[in-house]
């Protein structure tokens, strides 16, 4: 099953737990099996069936789009990390 | 995915495509843009850092002859608060339009109230001074701390902090939280043997590219709007004036005309939808320039900050633990890079035990823009000048305890995700091994320091379209504006696949109605990107012209190869034709051929620096002269070195300039007293020696041709980088930037 | 509107005439009214040096001459300095060299070389950076500009 | 840019004239370096500018050996270091020509606009003032003459009367055993405006130890450049040595009267003038003591 990371801000929702173990064939799958052992998860990462304006998905260490759409494979290291605001566009839709 | 064979076109020097028309004069920037009846524009700013707008009275300017049109916020559409996912990331598009043209609030000097439009730009300008504005002072907030007390006044009354989703109860001018942590710190510290903790303060500094912001703008009486302008993309360009003037996509042409310089600055618009608004109003072509005070004040540069870094080793030099806490001036919006700086702090490292604390705090000062590895310098500052302290207190080279503790395949990076192949360690090997760092030195009052630096780089779309010709060259059609040359490593790109000569391509840049998406040039990504779509667009070119050799030959297509620019048939036949000569046999095999490439990867392999430099002090005046510079860099696989090697030297002056004079100097009522030029004091040639690019290629898995990013890295270890050189000469930490005569006095207790 | 000025000159080695208001600079000028805009404005100060130009054999900023006080005068700019099929041997090294990054910068730095290697074809380094301080460069750091102008001095 | 007139002058009447019938709102145009981008920006209000490059006496560059020199007020820069008999003698003088803005400004502007230009910071005038030298100035009634240390009356003002000119700088010739030197402070290594500038002459005896007179002269820490006279003073009749300087230094620290502004603050100007004090004089003799 994949991995998530959880940040550390979001830790207070996971009683300190670091990384979750959590079933899932896409991002959104993940999120929502999230939510439903850390009620109040998909509010924090979530706006209208998307990844917060913000933050930025990867997979297995690389960069991803962002969509919750994005699939992911079954031993998956996801991380959700503030966008970056720098040098580049963040992903446009 | 690598190709890991014999190059023949990557890695060679050849003249770039728009070499000619650069030397000439003949290449059109946005300013050059002529046109029948064109109007031209200027924007009156605001005089005050914080001020409520009661008044605007047009009706003095209005009078004025030879203008022909004045606007204001009032002629933005009415946005909301709707969220806007912009080039630049998540946006708020009310902030985007009030950073065009102030509505309720002025947030910083500089910032737009409304602009003209006249028959020359004299007029324009002094139609500006006839514009009354009424403002209601307000007290401004100038340093990224004094706008963290809790009493201080506030920009924005609906701003609460925000960490990561959850949102705090009160206003702030804290507009975000963000923190990564890594292992458990305190466990870290306690196995330390020394630990080292300094607090840093860096200076508000601007991209200053020299070419000023430009747009021209006309819209046709079918609502076409077309915009001519410089900038870093065309598309994202498309995408915010279509938001800020609620206007479809369909409906704009953006066209880049050649843009100097832009260095992250030339991401945002500014006068854009400006330009777009008096021309809707006057209906007639509107050309709106800046000059050299209004890119300054107007336009973001990148922040001041506040860092405070721990960091402990044992003795034997083993870093154990880091703490980072990173408090960025976003500016009169949200949205400075401490997200970056944060997650490039220590990533030259590999450390178990990490915290990293980031605030994204407002200020009365311009919207910060991108600058180059945004964020990363600031913090690099902050490490590599810790970093170089523990090595010093342990009796460590500096570059020995890089080494021993430098990030490599596998390792876990602070922030989390897991390091893929990467170059840390060779670059400090390079730095090592070079002539410069083992060369004597020994003067009175010359000093010698070393720093790393790390980015990411960025993968994004781009989209490249190939026309074959008929005499075996090709048109190259793509949509990233060249600002250093990559037109060229694109081109070369293309011509490895296609076993011809660089100047067999014709690269064009196009307009946005004439090429598929392309995001910014921006975040390293250009070569790397936009050259793997060129990749991609060959590869396609390649299938059809061996489909069409199929057909000349009468065979399989599965028998037909391609091998060093010729087309050979196996299996049977002995047919044999080059590229140029099939290229000249489409239109009986099936007429011509158009190859395509899009890309979205998501492999930009991040790029680590080591820099070494030589300065000499000046005890009595605090001035810092650079003796010898040396910069060591991963470039993954150098397509065209020359303008590798550019990137390098460019983006290292750059982080001298940051490091010894560059600064936004502000008085008391948050005016910049520096705004030219003149003083702000941007390195000139004679302030420089030659600069040794030492290209260290570690190949990028993510890319075919193992390209990395190389644009943005360099500026990251200068500043840290002198910091310790002044050390190694006088015995003196300097923790502030710009460390300029007058701070440097005051360090030595001369004055 | 304010009265234009007729005006007549010389640019590179052309007679021309043009109409002209006394606070159009000469940069103005070339830009707007001759459509010459290989100068650059980059600051409109005299401190960047994009602007370029030698006027009656000295190089100044165009930004800080009045289009009026050309009269009788001889303008050199960046359009002048190639042959219609061949490159000046400074605008062949800058190609060579890499000594361009946007080019923004370039043609203020071909027309100040030129003044240079004009009275001193033999400079050292020094010599080049010294001369070229009024022309700032944010791309390249200098380093291959001042070596396409000193090859460019080896090959005249 | 405000609109304005332009006119060429071609004889001094014909410009005093201009300057007397306009009054305030005309400004003598040279090498425009500064009235230009002052005007562009709004920090000068003039509705004339009267060209004073046909005038053939402000384009004078007369040396000779025995009398001195006669400096037009619209002579560049470029041609006062184009000739070496000039460098030979005034060599502070030349010190501050090369380092007036770029090469493309020393194509433009002269040591007469840089004076008339009243900048507290003019590198052009602490050499006119260790070098003695005298303005020639015409006016409604006829030429008079001034010391150059008493031209600058403010920043951006001058002893200039209602239509009066600068027309030329006189220099005497340079006493044997006698050089000048002159330098300023700036971050970078060109292209800025002084943060401090100090100017020196010296006279030696003829066996060159000991100062005969000396003349020391600051930039940027007054509203005007100032003459060090005190200073200057503390040197006659000193054995050359590091005790003489430095108390000629710290006597032209005592008359600094710096501001704090982007370009520096008033304590690290005050400082600076004791480092530039001390290194102009050193520079100034050794030119003497290694000349031959």
């Amino acid at each position: 099953m994949p991995i998530v990371a959880i940040p550390s801000l979001l830790r207070n929702l996971t009683n300190g737990e670091e990384s979750i173990t959590v079933p899932g064939t896409t991002i959104r799958e993940v999120i929502d099996n999230l939510e439903v052992r850390y009620p109040g998860m998909k509010a924090r990462l979530c706006e209208d069936d998307r990844i917060k304006p913000g933050l930025a998905v990867y997979i297995n260490g690389l960069l991803t789009r962002g969509s919750i759409l994005e699939s992911v494979d079954a031993d998956a290291e996801i991380h959700f990390l503030p966008a970056i605001g720098g040098g580049m566009a963040a992903p446009s839709h | 995915m690598l190709e890991n064979k014999e190059h023949k076109v990557i890695g060679t020097r050849p003249i770039r495509h728009d070499g000619v028309d650069k030397v000439t004069g003949r290449a059109l920037y946005g300013a050059d843009f002529q046109a029948a009846g064109l109007l031209h524009g200027r924007v009156l700013r605001s005089p005050h850092a914080h001020a409520r707008i009661i008044s605007i009275d047009t009706s003095r300017a209005e009078a004025l002859p030879g203008v022909k049109g004045i606007v204001t916020a009032k002629d933005i559409p009415d946005a909301g608060d709707k969220i806007a996912d912009l080039g630049e990331g998540a946006v708020n598009l009310k902030y985007l339009c009030d950073n065009i043209l102030a509505s309720d609030k002025v947030l910083y000097k500089g910032h737009a109230v409304a602009a003209v439009a006249a028959t020359n730009p004299h007029i324009a300008e002094e139609a500006c001074t006839l514009i009354d504005v009424e403002y209601e002072v307000l007290p401004p907030v100038l340093e990224v701390r004094q706008a963290m007390e809790p009493d201080a006044p506030l920009l924005h009354e609906h701003i609460r902090t925000t960490s990561l989703g959850e949102t705090a109860e009160e206003p702030s001018n804290v507009a975000s939280h963000i923190q990564h942590k890594l292992g458990d710190p305190e466990k870290g510290f306690a196995a330390a043997d020394i630990v080292v903790e300094r607090e840093f303060i860096t200076g508000t500094v601007h991209q200053g590219y020299i070419e000023p912001h430009n747009a021209t703008a006309h819209y046709n009486a079918d609502g076409q709007l077309t915009i001519w302008c410089s900038t870093q993309g065309a598309f994202t360009v498309r995408e915010q004036v279509a938001e800020i003037l609620q206007y479809p996509i369909s409906k704009i042409k953006v066209v880049p005309m050649e843009i100097g310089g832009g260095f992250g600055g030339k991401i945002s618009v500014y006068i854009k939808p400006v330009a777009a608004l008096l021309a809707k109003k006057t209906g007639k072509p509107v050309k709106v320039l800046m000059n050299r005070s209004d890119v300054f004040e107007g336009t973001g540069p990148t922040p001041a900050s506040f860092i405070r870094v721990k960091m402990g080793a044992t003795k034997e030099g083993k870093i154990t633990a880091a703490e980072a806490y990173l408090a960025f001036e976003a500016g009169a919006y949200p949205g400075s890079p401490v997200g970056p700086g944060a997650m490039c702090i220590f990533a030259p490292y590999n450390i178990e035990h990490v915290i990293i604390d980031g605030y994204d705090v407002v200020v009365n000062k311009p919207k910060t823009a991108p600058y180059r590895a945004p964020g990363a310098p600031n913090a690099a500052f902050g490490s590599e000048t810790v970093v170089d302290e523990i090595a010093e207190k342990l009796g460590i080279d500096p570059l020995e305890i890089r080494l021993l503790n430098a990030a490599k395949e596998g390792d876990r990076r602070a922030d989390g995700p897991v390091h893929p192949r990467i170059g840390c360690i060779e670059t400090v090997e390079a730095a090592k091994a070079h002539p410069h760092y083992t060369a004597p030195n020994g003067k009175k009052h010359h000093g010698r320091g070393v720093a790393s630096g790390y980015w990411f780089n960025i993968g994004l779309e781009s989209s490249v379209t190939i026309n074959v010709n008929s005499d075996g060259t090709i048109n190259l059609i793509e949509g990233s504006t060249d600002i250093g040359g990559t037109r060229a490593s694109i081109a070369m790109q293309a011509a490895e696949v296609l076993g011809i000569s660089a100047e067999s391509v014709n690269p064009s840049v196009v307009d946005t109605n004439s090429v598929g998406y392309t995001a910014v040039t921006g975040g390293s990504r250009t070569t790397y990107a936009t050259g793997y779509a060129a990749y991609e667009a060959a590869q396609d070119v390649k299938r059809q012209m061996i489909a069409r050799a199929a057909i000349l030959w009468e065979v399989d297509e599965a028998n037909v190869q391609f091998a060093d620019g010729e087309f050979s048939s196996i299996n049977g036949k002995e047919e044999q034709i080059s590229f140029r000569d099939l290229c000249g046999r489409l239109g009986e095999t099936g007429g011509p051929i158009v190859g395509s490439g899009t890309v979205n990867p998501g492999g930009a392999g991040g790029a680590y620096a080591t820099h070494v430099v030589d300065v000499a002090v000046d005890e009595e005046t605090g001035k810092v002269d650079i003796l010898r510079y040396t910069a060591v860099q991963d470039a993954g696989k150098a397509i065209h070195p020359s303008y590798v090697e550019g990137q390098i030297q460019g983006g290292a002056v750059q982080g001298i300039g940051w490091a010894l004079n560059e600064e936004y100097i502000y008085n008391d009522e948050g005016t910049m007293t520096n705004a030219s030029f003149l003083d702000y004091r941007m390195p000139t040639c004679l302030d420089l020696p030659m600069i040794d690019a030492v290209i260290v290629e570690v190949p990028n898995p993510g890319h075919p041709y193992g390209v990395r990013g190389v644009g943005e890295v360099p500026i990251v270890p200068p500043m840290a980088a002198i910091a310790n050189a002044i050390y190694d000469a006088i015995g003196i930490r300097m923790t502030e930037l710009p460390m300029s005569p007058d701070r440097l006095l005051k360090a030595m207790g001369k004055i | 509107m304010a009265r234009r000025s007729h005006v007549q000159t010389t640019i590179n080695g052309e007679t021309v005439e043009f109409l002209c208001e006394p606070r159009q600079s000469l940069l103005e000028v070339l830009r707007d009214e001759l459509h010459l805009t290989g100068a650059k404005e980059g600051c409109n100060n005299g401190n960047c040096g994009a602007c370029s130009v030698i006027l009656d054999g000295r190089l100044v900023n165009s930004c800080l001459v009045l289009g009026v006080e050309t009269e009788g005068k001889s303008v050199e700019t960046i359009e002048g300095l190639a042959a219609p099929d061949k490159l000046h041997p400074i605008q062949d090294a800058f190609l060579e060299n890499a000594a361009l990054q946007c080019g923004i910068c370039t043609p203020g730095f071909i027309m100040s070389a030129k003044a240079l290697l004009e009275q001193n074809p033999n400079p050292t380094e020094h010599e080049v950076r010294y001369w070229l301080a009024g022309n700032l460069c944010r791309c390249t750091g200098y380093d291959k500009i001042v070596r396409a102008v000193l090859d460019a001095a080896a090959a005249e | 840019m405000r609109d304005f007139s332009y006119i060429a002058a071609t004889t001094i009447p014909e410009a005093v004239a201009l300057l007397g019938e306009k009054g305030e709102s005309a400004r003598i145009l040279a090498g425009g370096t500064d009235l230009i981008v002052q005007v562009r920006e709004a920090r000068r209000d003039v509705d004339w500018m009267i060209d004073i490059k046909s005038i053939p006496e402000v384009n004078v560059l007369d040396y000779n050996a025995a009398t001195g020199l006669v400096l037009g007020a619209a002579v560049e820069c470029y041609k006062i270091y184009a000739n070496d008999a000039i460098c030979d003698a005034y060599p502070s003088l030349i010190d501050a020509t090369k380092i007036i803005g770029g090469t493309a400004i020393q194509g433009r502007a002269g040591v007469g606009g840089n004076l008339c230009n009243a900048s507290p910071a003019a590198d052009g005038i602490p050499p006119l003032i260790v070098l003695n030298a005298t303005c020639v100035i015409a006016g409604p009634n006829g030429e008079r003459e001034l010391p150059v240390e008493q031209f600058c009356t403010a920043p951006g003002q001058t002893a200039l009367q209602k239509g009066e000119m600068l027309v030329s700088l006189k220099i005497p010739a340079p006493e044997s055993n006698s050089s000048s030197y002159y330098l300023r402070f700036i971050p970078r290594n060109e292209m800025d405006i002084a943060v401090v500038g100090a100017g020196a002459s010296v006279t030696l005896d003829a066996a060159k130890e000991t100062i005969v007179s000396a003349r020391i002269a600051l930039a940027a820490v007054a509203p005007t450049p100032l003459f060090a006279e005190e200073a200057s003073a503390l040197l006659a009749g000193r054995e050359v040595s590091d005790e003489a300087i430095n108390a000629a230094a710290e006597a032209a620290q005592a008359i600094a009267r710096p501001i704090s502004d982007m370009r520096g603050t008033a304590e690290q100007r005050t400082h600076l003038v004791g480092v530039l004090t001390r290194r102009a004089l050193n520079g100034a003799i050794q030119r003497v003591q290694e000349a031959t």
